[in-house]
């Protein structure tokens, strides 16, 4: 039964937000707030019970009830600096909410500085080269060849076109008309990825429709 | 390992600790475990030799490797020997064993990650057949210790400290008020054009902010562009229209305008009600500016910002009614909707260039300047590096093998 | 009549899509896929790992992307369970708690795989790369007890996982930017073993990172939870999916050309006048 | 206190944390840890920022009857339900999930399943090849919808002699080929983007993310 219910409503909701295909409506509108606020609910109730109770809530008592003392104390200190976000809550005390929101920006600063050098530039220059060490061995067939050196010639004109500071003339703007031809391809790859990615999602609800609603299939 | 084996190799153990406790022996040879073996049948194989125990270096104190060299009738001579089995000495016990399998035949090391930090400990290798017979090798021994500095990552922090003077570099040399040249971005020539057009055909000028609020790099960079185009419409006092997803936006973004329209000389000009909110809902607010579009056919229409997927719904619109599009936006997945629809696109990074290039702040085109050092030099280690492999020397690719494993 | 084509109400293309996708879905027509190689590495991977190897999956996708992402959870999974290989389920996101739960549970009940000995699932925490970077020293700092809230000691199949160091692969099923956060954090770190399966908008950022073997397999979008099914010979609704897809692509394709015919012809004539 | 102390807390985490990286020692591994500890409580508090904001805006539009103010009483409903029920109960009781399973769900996944359809519109009417870069996009993105489509090899192995399963092969060559490198292009510049700003937020350069006041 409440499955027979829950799929009359969510056919409901489907087409209600269906309907703005045809135009902005009331029935669009009504689904679209009411999506907005049952996903924020939802995110609610997940931070607090799979966040702030296992996170926070769980360390604070154990701090508390620990006798005698010891390191578990210190969590109350991150506890506050938490609490300090209910600052936005009062408009003269709102600058509070900096402290926080600093302290986590300048770990996440920190954290990104050595790994995004170490993964996303040098391994990713070292899987330029590769294949090269890999030609000189005499391992790679022809195409893979070709392969490697229009690798070598895309990176390096691709990287030469988000080059802000020299004149894109002579032979850098030769370099980097070659780094578009490169980056439009790799954009029509997306294009045509995206198109089996949105269609994937249209096709689903179709199913839902057909199947869980209409039983026709 | 089958289980008669497993079961002399506990008498085995049970054994030699037996003789250790008893002996109480500290320092001891292997000798006084011959004695063991022949309780068991069996001839011993020949010891392992040339054992040698060794701190692992930049680590944190909790490994030690023990490397030997293989027993004489490992693969050679009696040929007996199946496995390697591994004993330890720490200052609180005596020697056990620490190896939970045996180690195969073939491998001559091994790394006891269960030791603690600044302790000594010695270590034996027992060469091991297949009736159970062991010959010990001789002991040896090793400090566990810490190290503040993990020396295989030194060229990764070089590379680090390195990047970050360039960067710091780079913005104290533009705060000195030093000219910095950024390329022309062609995006930016058909602003002018754009306009032009506009005032020419006596229709407004659409910009469209996207979704972004006042904290997303995007949109501050949106907004230095806008300040710049309004200016240009106020000489040519062509009406501009913002539609806004954000109050807060929307705010800073009459403030711009207008500041924009005093510094031209016309205050007068300015329309406040010209920059208005929508709604912050994503497809309403799209829906909203087809609406403006349709009814008012712009003669341009600006997208510059941060965009999702309501990018081709509004970038199809301004397309279908005859608009020049000029669009914008660092969101990597929007860029093909806006390139294919649009008339000029700055393309990520671009987006940002253009809002240093036009607002002149020092941070902005300092930053770009560093970061354009950091291609050069990633360029040149990538030339480098394959010209080199081609000739058959290998040390850049090695180099780049090591400091990103 | 050219400009008539040209101007036609957009209402009317929806239509033809609508029909490109119902009408194929009652008529339940089916195609072989093609294997690609990024997948079948995925599949190879798995298929070499021994009997009670422990993979951790992390859902990190909302509804928004279930339609892309399920499938390949689903065929995963089933291909994990079969091999007795145990999983550990997870997510980074929000809305991932509730699906990956259901999709776990689903899987389970086809394969007869047990709670708590074949796999387990942690549920949410907040926080991203913190989360993922203190499951690196012990999971159980991060996840206490598992999302039905019974403590991680007294699960038997987390006996002896502590961290990083027991689990073989990774599989992110990601809609965002998480694959990558994997990779910068996790597998640079802790030189963890990564896959993913991502929504097909992401799909052509992922392969400068299959190169230099950061990821070891790649499931793209619903062709490659296709192709997986395919691999573990066991069709289902992705390849049913993929099916349908093809006629809408065939129709997307001949609206472009005909968009752009259309387009060339009036340039001439333009030109002409 | 207001912008000084941030900062320099902002500054003393960011160095930490890089240093950290490079030391193996003990010490460090266990202030790496509490680090981590810490940011992990402290987040999920970051919630109250998203709840004030949405709260904030509906209550406004409501007060002042802005346009459509109706529907903001819906957010709010909306939000109600699912807190009083996952609250007391956790997100695994079943009337939440159901909620979420028919309510949440379906909207979330249709709201997107729209983009199907204004995709294949705007690639009618907005798609041309009207310049040289506009046209390499369209046709690398009508290989690779082709590539992708199994219909594709299917119609190509019966009507060509050649070339088995062309259309999937092309798609994935190209994916490995140019895709790949001016992705990896795109990513060395990105990343030293982000590895610059980290600079400037540790260092106190860059504040934008203190907000506006003094």
């Amino acid at each position: 039964m409440e499955k027979l219910i829950g799929v009359w409503i969510a056919a409901f909701l489907t087409l209600c937000i269906y309907s703005f295909l045809y135009r902005d409506n009331p029935f669009y509108r009504f689904a679209e707030h009411l999506f907005v606020g049952i996903s924020v609910g939802y995110g609610i109730v997940l931070s607090i019970h799979q966040g702030l109770i296992p996170l926070a809530w769980t360390p604070f008592w154990q701090a508390i009830t620990q006798w005698p003392p010891g390191w578990g104390l210190t969590k109350l200190i991150p506890i506050a600096i938490g609490l300090l976000f209910f600052a936005r809550l009062i408009p003269n005390y709102a600058w509070l909410i900096r402290y926080p929101i600093a302290i986590l920006m300048g770990i996440g600063s920190g954290l990104a500085i050595p790994n995004v050098m170490q993964a996303d530039i040098f391994r990713q220059v070292h899987g330029t080269l590769v294949p090269f060490s890999q030609i000189h061995a005499g391992t790679l067939s022809g195409s893979e060849i070709f392969g490697a050196i229009l690798m070598l010639i895309g990176v390096i004109s691709t990287l030469t076109y988000f080059f802000f500071s020299v004149e894109h003339r002579g032979v850098v703007g030769g370099v980097s008309k070659v780094g578009i031809i490169f980056l439009m391809i790799g954009f029509g790859s997306a294009f045509g990825n995206t198109v089996m990615g949105r269609v994937s999602l249209l096709i689903q609800r179709v199913e839902f429709l057909l199947q869980d609603w209409l039983h026709l299939i | 390992m089958k289980p008669k084996s497993a079961c002399l190799l506990g008498l085995i153990l049970f054994f030699t600790c037996k003789i250790i406790t008893l002996a109480q022996l500290s320092e001891f040879s292997s000798e006084e475990f011959r004695a063991t073996d022949e309780i068991t049948a069996g001839k011993p194989p020949a010891p392992p030799t040339n054992i040698k125990a060794t701190d692992k270096k930049n680590d944190d104190g909790t490994h030690i490797t023990i490397s030997w060299t293989k027993s004489a009738d490992d693969g050679n001579g009696a040929n007996n020997v199946t496995s390697y089995n591994i004993l330890r000495k720490s200052p609180e016990s005596n020697f056990e064993t620490i190896t939970k399998t045996l180690i195969k035949t073939g491998k001559t090391d091994y790394t006891d990650d269960t030791v603690k930090r600044d302790k000594t400990y010695s270590y034996l290798v027992q060469a091991v057949t297949a009736s159970g017979t062991t010959s010990n090798s001789e002991v040896t021994g090793a400090e566990a210790t810490a190290s503040w500095f993990h020396t295989g990552k030194k060229w990764l922090f070089l590379s680090v400290v390195l990047f970050s003077v360039v960067v710091i570099y780079s913005i104290y040399h533009a705060r000195s008020g030093k000219n910095i040249f950024i390329r022309r971005i062609p995006g930016l020539e058909a602003v002018d054009e754009a306009i032009g057009r506009a005032t020419e055909m006596g229709r407004s000028i659409l910009y469209i902010l996207g979704l972004g609020s006042v904290s997303n790099v995007a949109t501050i960079a949106s907004m230095n562009i806008l300040s710049q185009v309004a200016r240009r419409t106020a000489d040519y006092e062509t009406a501009l229209r913002v539609p806004c997803n954000d109050p807060i936006v929307m705010n800073v973004v009459r403030e711009m305008v207008k500041t924009a329209y005093l510094e031209g000389g016309h205050p007068d000009a300015y329309q406040e009600q010209d920059i208005f909110f929508l709604t912050e809902s994503q497809f309403a607010y799209a829906a909203g500016v087809d609406g403006i579009m349709l009814r008012e056919k712009p003669a341009a229409v600006f997208l510059q910002g941060t965009f999702f997927a309501e990018s081709l719904i509004l970038a199809e619109t301004g397309n279908s009614v005859g608009a020049i599009q000029i669009a914008g936006t660092d969101k990597e997945h929007q860029l093909p909707f806006f390139i294919a629809a649009c008339d000029y696109t700055l393309i990520g990074e671009e987006l940002y260039a253009a809002s240093a290039y036009l607002s002149r702040e020092p941070m902005l085109l300092g930053s770009l300047k560093g970061q354009d050092y950091g291609k050069l030099m990633i360029f040149a280690a990538i030339v480098v590096g394959v010209i080199l492999e081609l000739i058959g020397v290998n040390w850049v690719t090695t180099f780049f093998d090591k400091v990103s494993n | 009549m050219l400009k008539q084509i040209m101007q036609i109400d957009r209402r009317i293309i929806f239509i033809l899509v609508a029909l490109a996708v119902i009408i194929p879905t009652l008529l339940k027509v089916s195609f072989p896929i093609t294997i690609s190689e990024p997948t079948r590495k995925l599949y190879d991977y798995i298929e070499d790992l021994p009997s009670g190897s422990t993979v951790l999956i992390a859902f990190d996708y909302g509804p928004s992307s279930m339609a892309e992402l399920q499938p390949m959870g689903t065929a995963f999974l089933r291909h994990c369970f079969q091999k007795k290989i145990r999983v550990i389920g997870m997510t980074l996101v929000t809305e991932g708690a509730t699906l990956g739960y259901e999709t776990m549970q689903e899987a389970a009940k086809t394969t007869g795989a047990i709670d708590g000995v074949d796999y387990v699932y942690l549920g949410f925490r907040p926080g991203t790369i913190q989360v993922m970077l203190g499951m690196g020293t012990t999971i159980n700092n991060i996840f206490e007890s598992d999302y039905k809230e019974k403590p991680l000691a007294e699960i038997p199949m987390m006996e002896g996982i502590k961290n990083y160091d027991q689990i073989d692969l990774i599989l992110d099923l990601a809609s965002s930017s998480t694959t990558e956060a994997w990779i910068t954090y996790i597998n640079t770190r802790y030189n963890q073993k990564i896959a993913a399966g991502v929504t097909g908008v992401i799909i052509s950022q992922m392969y400068p990172y299959l190169q230099t073997e950061q990821l070891i397999g790649l499931m793209s979008g619903l062709l490659g939870a296709a192709e997986y099914e395919t691999l573990i010979e066991t069709p289902a609704k992705a390849t049913k999916r993929m099916s349908v897809q093809s006629f809408v692509h065939l129709l997307v394709f001949g609206l472009v050309i005909l968009g752009n015919v259309a387009f060339f012809i009036q340039k001439r004539e333009n030109e002409n006048v | 206190m207001r912008r000084q102390v941030p900062l320099a807390l902002c500054f003393v985490f960011g160095v930490v944390m890089v240093l950290i990286e490079f030391s193996p020692h003990p010490y460090s591994k266990f202030l790496y840890n509490e680090v981590i500890n810490w940011s992990l409580i402290i987040t999920p508090f970051a919630l109250v920022l998203g709840v004030a904001t949405l709260v904030q805006t509906h209550w406004i539009r409501i007060r002042r009857r802005a346009e459509y103010w109706q529907y903001s009483f819906v957010v709010f409903i909306g939000m109600i339900v699912m807190v009083t029920i996952g609250i007391p109960f956790g997100p695994s009781h079943k009337a939440f999930a159901w909620l979420f399973k028919y309510i949440q769900t379906p909207m979330d996944a249709t709201m997107f399943s729209l983009l199907a359809f204004f995709i294949a519109s705007a690639s009618y009417r907005a798609f041309r090849a009207r310049t040289l870069e506009a046209t390499l996009l369209l046709v690398a993105a009508l290989i690779v919808m082709i590539g992708n489509a199994p219909i594709g090899d299917l119609i190509w192995n019966k009507i060509m002699p050649f070339g088995e399963n062309l259309p999937s092969t092309a798609r994935q060559w190209i994916l490995e080929n140019p895709n790949l490198s001016s992705r990896r292009g795109v990513i060395l510049g990105v990343s030293l983007g982000v590895i610059s700003q980290s600079i400037r937020i540790i260092l106190g350069i860059e504040r934008s993310y203190l907000g506006g006041g003094d």
